[in-house]
């Protein structure tokens, strides 16, 4: 009975689509969160009625390595199920052979977004994946606990140091035995490569890999900044800090028990959450910069793209649907139910975005500071790249060698990964 | 006399509970702590507690209203017994060839079959992804179904066939002067006998197929036919970094109520001892 | 399957009648053996030889069916430079490779000791007669229950160095002094995942051994109690022959599984140098890098490495292939 | 029901040879006991009749056809086993019914009859609704029994069914398996043992097999008066017969000289003289032990309670006509 209604139903829809022209049926794949695939499904009805296509959400577990492994055999299988796909910033790059080139498509719109986030996404003169949403992370400030002892938001790292530790000090002298100074992600993962990076690059120790290919990594001013990160292990941050995460680092931030914490802007508003014992206690700025030349502060690009599957039944809806999903109208949406930062930077003056969100104007400043991570110049091996980075600083931090040690063997071991070119 | 031997009685029993007291805690705490945690929400998570503090069944209701997760219920209890099922069949009546009649190459045979078991499953991903994109079956059950009989096949063939052997001989030939074929030796003689084994390696093949995550990943792409562990890890909280504890949690203590429950169906098979009686090795 | 391999032993000699009996056994034999063979060929036949290939070629997977044949290049390879010094390529000549296979062989063999030890004990413990029995089995089998994925992610948590509950435990119980980041550290990252790992498992050999028990009749002992045999000794001279068989098959499948370790190390401490694992490594390069073909290479060099294990296990262990039939 | 006949019979397992071609003949309803020391290949020749153990060459008959390559069900026989073999998951009645049930063509009211008719016979059937395990010992046995004979079987087969029992069940099981065989005159049974007792309590047919060969085949009284062999001689009756050799022989002009303990006279004027070592009293009986310079002590059998103290010395004599001579290659003298 249900089977012939639904046959019924099918039938139906069909013949009512079919006088519209070429209907396509496509799929996304996303790894989005709850509310975040709640948001996307209701942007895609929008998209569905406009066009008449039709399009299946298949969503992803949210770890992104688990993400990227999938896509990687999926695209590798030349599985044609998936048409669109929801990409980090980092993975088009790496997955550039796989996906269909965007620049003819996107011309008219590419002027729009935020250049530095195109140049991220186009590998060899090629765009493979348009702009959805993008992240940066800030510093977290106790505005209580700086106030209550005299201190003013630090902007060099050295002060964020000696602020930390005096006002740790001073509550701990007063019984609040948890408290620390600062976290961060310290775990041996893609999140330290975005922290070492900003602390490098605030340093003026350049980001790892330029964009022309040359591997810049082993100098002073970054082996300076990352001995200055192994300096907080167990003095302003736990020792544990070494296997924080996001997730990590916000449950002690969010207990009450940190100075200063390096996030993403997710914890803006989970930290202002009824149950919070930060509630309106805190407030963001961007990251504190180094001391050395070309000192500055920085903060590394995250965000999300969607790319379009060389697989593709049905490349040109595929397309139009990445379109939509990158345009500024869905960004405005997304910026003001999903307070996710948009990549046009109009829309950071926008009044209905600013009254939904009124935290993003902090964040345009943080914003022009961005750094993107090296994915497009080291293409396929980035993950490798960052692994060997990340692996590098994380026995920097654990003590196991000096900076300028680690450094020295990274910088062989990249070279040996890139051989004649990347 | 009697009194010293009562006080070592006494002893041992004390003992014995202690252990026994101490099994079950260490087992059990775990997921009791998993029962505490689903039990959160906010900023309680990060707090540890021993006990309870405040109950909210939030976390629980979430598990179903995300996603389908009664229908990812329904795919595990589906691709689990069926894939024991079929391991059970296909194990048993092979294991039967393989410990009871002689013939050239069977040890190698098991080997072969061993072998299976050594390769990475990481490594054969890729290829089986192919053989199930090429059989048709990508994105139904039966890809699981057909994924998972590389690990537990060669387990219960193992397993059984170790157990098999050690049937006396004189039971068989019992049967076989009653007329039996050897399907009815298995089926109507070995099997009654071998209930502890069969169960167990029943109940172990079925656990290690409601767990498992990796191909159930890989080889299904809706909602509607994925398994379990992979509704889990779909589970999400309210932004891309954050962890949903609590809803984790509860979904785990959901998933694990009915593995528990079958186990307290099947345990009672489990230890029938049929040993005493007509067996005699 | 060659159909001379089914002929019984012993056939050679004479030409002879041969029995309806054995005919029937025989062709029984092979029609419960074809299923099996037929079902594993296809599901793990094909992909094995898939990645064997692969690790001969410099396949990539961005470009999977493209890959060309390059011999044991991405196993060693080497390359005489002017000055006359000999560098070293591939996985043999890889430091992470081998800092994975000592983890790995250290990972397996702790975490199979101590998952037969205590995993004998739990079977002793529920192979008695007593009240709530039942519950006390149900209860064992809990942390096999849980999806490993979850287990690892609420091991993690519980591990925690600020949140956690075992550190939590730890001081209030006077253990420890300071919380111990035990995923974190280098030095406690592999005894957390070996923590974790016996906890999971021991159930797993707790079962399999019970099984055992439970086949070994109560008569002998009985009898040994009447001869007065010291319960240590029983267990020894009784009980331990006696499971043997189910116990040689129960640690095989554990060391084959703790050798292939992977879901756990992966959620718990996917990145630490101290951890990880052959098939960590391997998933790392398969999927993560560029590495397709490095990665199929380190799945076939742990296939051999196992195999080697295997058979020597066999070979030392004496684990019978024979007996029981007729 | 059934004759049956081995033509040179042969079993190998590998390279090592079991039977080594044995030629015998099975009377209809006979009871056949083969006898001989473990590893003389008698269980052996029970399976091969059976058809459990494939012949390796030589031929076997049922009633004159070849039956080499028949299946034990289709040659219409039945086994008791030694460990009596009950499926221990089913009840007694479903241990008997098993067979029935599994031939074609038999109705549940005709399997309930001949399974309580067995029943009756063995004084089973307040067990029939029994496991195995609540039974004992003696009882498993009769079970073992009526399963066998409820498959109405022609043959008949024990492999040592009495081993697993305690010497008084022993024997009351043994005298139920005599009356058996009275009620059962046209069955064919073919018994396996090692005990000489029962052999001799049991059989009407006689086979001493020793090395995988037929030793001797006769009625139990042929084989105690007339022994084919040394090994026949010393192997059937009990206590075992005394052998001589040397000068005591030689006086009756033989290499061996066998007499049995029953058949030694003690008289003061006695041919022989031994010291006594040991004396066994039975209460019926007495065996005296006297050393006589042979490799082993001479049995001397005696009526009644007797006393001989350990150390005495007695004269004995054989019964001139009851002596058994052996030539030098083991072979009666006659």
């Amino acid at each position: 009975m249900k089977m012939k209604l639904l046959l019924a139903g099918l039938l139906t829809s069909v013949t009512l689509v079919g006088g519209a022209a070429q209907a396509a049926e496509l799929s996304i794949v996303s790894g989005d969160t709850g509310s975040g695939l709640a948001f996307l499904r209701s942007q895609l009805d929008r998209f569905e009625a406009d066009t008449g296509h039709t399009v299946t959400v298949v969503p992803m577990p949210s770890s992104t390595t688990d993400q990227f492994g999938q896509y990687r055999l999926w695209l590798a299988a030349g599985n044609s199920d998936i048409d669109v796909y929801q990409t980090d910033v980092i993975w088009a790059p790496q997955l550039a052979d796989q996906f269909l080139d965007l620049s003819e498509a996107a011309a008219d719109v590419v002027g729009n977004h935020f250049p530095s986030i195109i140049e991220s996404q186009t590998v060899d003169g090629k765009l493979v994946a348009l702009p959805a949403f993008t992240d940066a992370p800030a510093l977290y400030y106790r505005t209580d606990l700086l106030e209550k002892h005299g201190k003013s938001v630090p902007e060099t790292w050295a002060e964020l140091e000696t602020t930390a530790m005096e006002i740790m000090e001073a509550e701990r002298a007063e019984g609040n035995s948890e408290i620390w100074g600062f976290v961060f992600q310290g775990n041996a993962y893609e999140g330290l490569t975005c922290d070492a990076l900003e602390w490098v690059m605030s340093n003026g120790g350049g980001q790892i890999v330029e964009p022309d290919g040359t591997i810049s990594i082993n100098n002073d001013q970054a082996a300076a900044a990352i001995d200055r990160a192994a300096g907080w292990v167990g003095t302003i941050a736990p020792e544990g800090v070494l296997a924080y995460m996001e997730e990590e680092s916000r449950g002690v931030w969010q207990l009450g028990n940190a100075v200063f914490m390096r996030n993403w802007p997710y914890a803006y508003a989970l930290g202002n959450g009824d149950d919070s014992a930060v509630k309106g206690k805190f407030d963001v700025a961007p990251l504190p910069a180094g001391d050395g030349e070309g000192a500055r502060s920085a903060a590394t690009l995250g965000g999300w793209n969607v790319a379009v599957s060389k697989y593709s039944p049905d490349p040109e809806a595929a397309i139009e649907l990445a379109k939509f999903l990158a345009s500024e109208e869905v960004q405005k949406e997304r910026a003001i139910q999903q307070s996710n930062l948009p990549t046009i930077p109009s829309l950071y003056e926008d009044a209905d975005v600013l009254e939904a969100s009124p935290f993003m104007e902090n964040w345009k400043a943080i914003f022009e500071q961005a750094v993107p991570r090296p994915s497009a110049p080291t293409k396929t091996d980035y993950n490798e790249v960052s692994s060997l980075f990340w692996s590098a600083v994380h026995d920097t931090l654990s003590g196991n060698g000096s900076a300028a040690e680690n450094l020295e063997i990274l910088e062989a071991d990249l070279q040996d990964l890139k051989g004649d070119a990347w | 006399m009697g009194a010293t031997f009562d006080y070592w009685k006494l002893t041992k029993t004390v003992l014995f509970y202690a252990l026994v007291l101490v099994i079950v805690v260490v087992s059990v705490f775990p997921f009791y702590y998993a029962i505490l945690t689903s039990l959160k929400s906010g900023t309680d998570l990060f707090r540890v507690t021993y006990w309870p503090t405040s109950i909210s069944f939030d976390n629980f209701r979430q598990v179903f209203s995300q996603g389908a997760f009664p229908r990812n219920l329904l795919n595990s209890v589906f691709v689990a017994s069926v894939t024991v099922i079929l391991a059970l069949f296909l194990a048993v009546t092979a294991s039967f060839a393989l410990s009871r009649v002689r013939f050239r190459g069977r040890g190698l045979l098991l080997m072969t079959i061993l072998a299976v078991s050594m390769f990475p499953q990481i490594a054969v991903l890729a290829g089986l992804f192919e053989v199930i994109r090429f059989l048709g079956i990508y994105n139904t059950p039966w890809a699981l179904i057909f994924a998972y009989t590389i690990f537990t096949l060669p387990f219960t063939v193992w397993v059984l066939t170790t157990f098999m052997r050690d049937l006396p001989v004189e039971i068989e030939e019992a049967a076989i002067v009653d007329g039996a074929t050897p399907w009815v030796i298995i089926t109507q003689v070995f099997m009654p006998l071998m209930w502890p084994a069969l169960v167990t390696t029943g109940l172990l093949a079925f656990i290690a197929a409601w767990n498992e995550f990796l191909f159930a990943l890989t080889f299904t792409v809706s909602n509607e036919t994925r398994t379990v562990p992979v509704a889990i890890a779909l589970l999400s909280g309210g932004s891309q970094y954050e962890i949903p504890w609590g809803i984790i949690m509860a979904a785990s203590v959901v998933v694990t109520v009915p593995l528990v429950a079958l186990v307290l169906v099947f345990q009672r098979k489990i230890v029938s001892g049929l040993t005493a009686g007509g067996v005699k090795g | 399957m060659a159909t001379d391999a089914m002929a019984p032993v012993g056939t050679a000699a004479t030409p002879k009648i041969r029995s309806e009996l054995m005919l029937q056994r025989v062709r029984a034999a092979r029609w419960f053996l074809v299923p099996m063979m037929i079902a594993l060929a296809i599901v793990a036949g094909w992909p094995l030889t898939r990645s064997i290939w692969f690790s001969f070629t410099d396949a990539t997977l961005n470009d999977l069916y493209g890959a060309e044949w390059v011999g044991f290049g991405n196993y060693l390879r080497w390359q005489v430079l002017e000055s006359g010094t000999v560098r070293y390529r591939g996985v043999l000549a890889d430091p992470d490779w081998w800092n994975a296979v000592w983890n790995t062989v250290r990972f397996a063999f702790w975490s199979v000791l101590w998952e037969t030890v205590l995993g004998m004990i739990v079977a002793l413990v529920l192979n008695a007669e007593f009240r709530g029995r039942g519950i006390v089995r149900a209860a064992i089998l809990i942390p096999w229950a849980i999806p490993t994925i979850v287990s690892a992610r609420m091991w993690g948590w519980m591990l925690n160095d600020q949140f956690g509950i075992i550190n939590d435990l730890g001081m209030k119980l006077g253990l420890l002094s300071a919380p111990v980041a035990w995923t974190a550290s280098a030095d406690t990252a592999m005894t957390a995942v070996l923590i974790v790992d016996i906890w999971k498992t021991t159930p797993f050999m707790a079962l399999l051994i019970l099984a055992g028990l439970q086949m070994i009749p109560k008569d002998i002992y009985e009898a040994a109690d009447i001869d007065g045999v010291h319960p240590v000794k029983q267990f020894f001279r009784i009980t331990l022959p006696l499971v043997r068989p189910a116990l040689m098959v129960a640690i095989i499948f554990r060391v084959l599984d703790a050798l292939r370790i992977f879901d756990l190390i992966y959620v718990l401490t996917p990145n630490s140098r101290s951890t990880k694992t052959m098939s960590v490594l391997a998933q790392e390069n398969l999927f993560q890098f560029n590495n397709f073909a490095e990665g199929s290479t380190q799945s076939t060099l742990l296939f051999l490495l196992i195999a080697i294990f295997t058979i020597l296990y066999i070979w030392i262990g004496k684990v019978n292939f024979e007996g029981g039939d007729r | 029901m059934a004759s049956i006949e081995l033509r040179n019979i042969r079993k190998s397992f590998g390279a090592v040879n079991v039977i080594k071609g044995v030629d015998l003949e099975v009377r209809k309803g006979e009871f056949m006991v083969f006898v001989g020391p473990s590893g003389c290949g008698k269980s052996t020749l029970l399976r091969l009749i059976s058809g459990l153990e494939d012949i390796t060459s030589g031929e076997m008959l049922f009633d004159g056809k070849v039956v080499n390559a028949l299946t034990p069900s289709k040659r219409g026989i039945a086994m008791v086993f030694q460990s009596y073999a009950l499926y221990p998951h089913m009840t007694v009645y479903e241990n008997m019914a098993f067979g029935l049930k599994l031939e074609k063509g038999n109705s549940k009211e005709a399997i309930r009859e001949r399974v309580e008719k067995a029943a009756d016979m063995l004084q089973i059937r307040q067990y029939l609704d029994r496991l195995p395990k609540q039974l004992s010992g003696g009882q498993r046995q009769r079970v073992a029994i009526g399963r066998a004979i409820t498959r109405d079987p022609k043959v008949f087969l024990f492999d040592e069914p009495l081993s697993n029992l305690d010497a008084a069940l022993r024997v009351a099981t043994r005298i139920e398996i005599a009356k058996l065989h009275e009620g059962m005159h046209d069955v064919t049974m073919i018994y396996v043992t090692h005990d000489q007792v029962e052999a001799m309590t049991l059989a009407d047919r006689i086979c001493v097999l020793r090395d995988g060969l037929v030793e001797q085949v006769g009625t139990p009284m042929e084989l105690y008066e007339k022994p084919d062999s040394i090994f026949v001689a010393g192997f059937i009756g009990s206590p075992k017969m005394n052998f001589l050799t040397g000068e005591k022989a030689e006086a009756f002009k033989c290499a061996t000289l066998g007499v049995r303990g029953e058949h030694m006279l003690v008289k003061p004027d006695g041919i022989w003289e031994g010291e006594v070592i040991h004396t066994e009293n039975l209460g019926a009986d007495t065996y005296v032990y006297l050393e006589m310079g042979q490799e082993e002590p001479i049995v001397v059998r005696l009526e009644g309670a007797m006393q001989h103290p350990s150390g005495s010395k007695l004269r004995v004599s054989p019964m001139e006509d009851r002596v058994h001579r052996f030539d030098e290659a083991g072979k009666p003298i006659r």
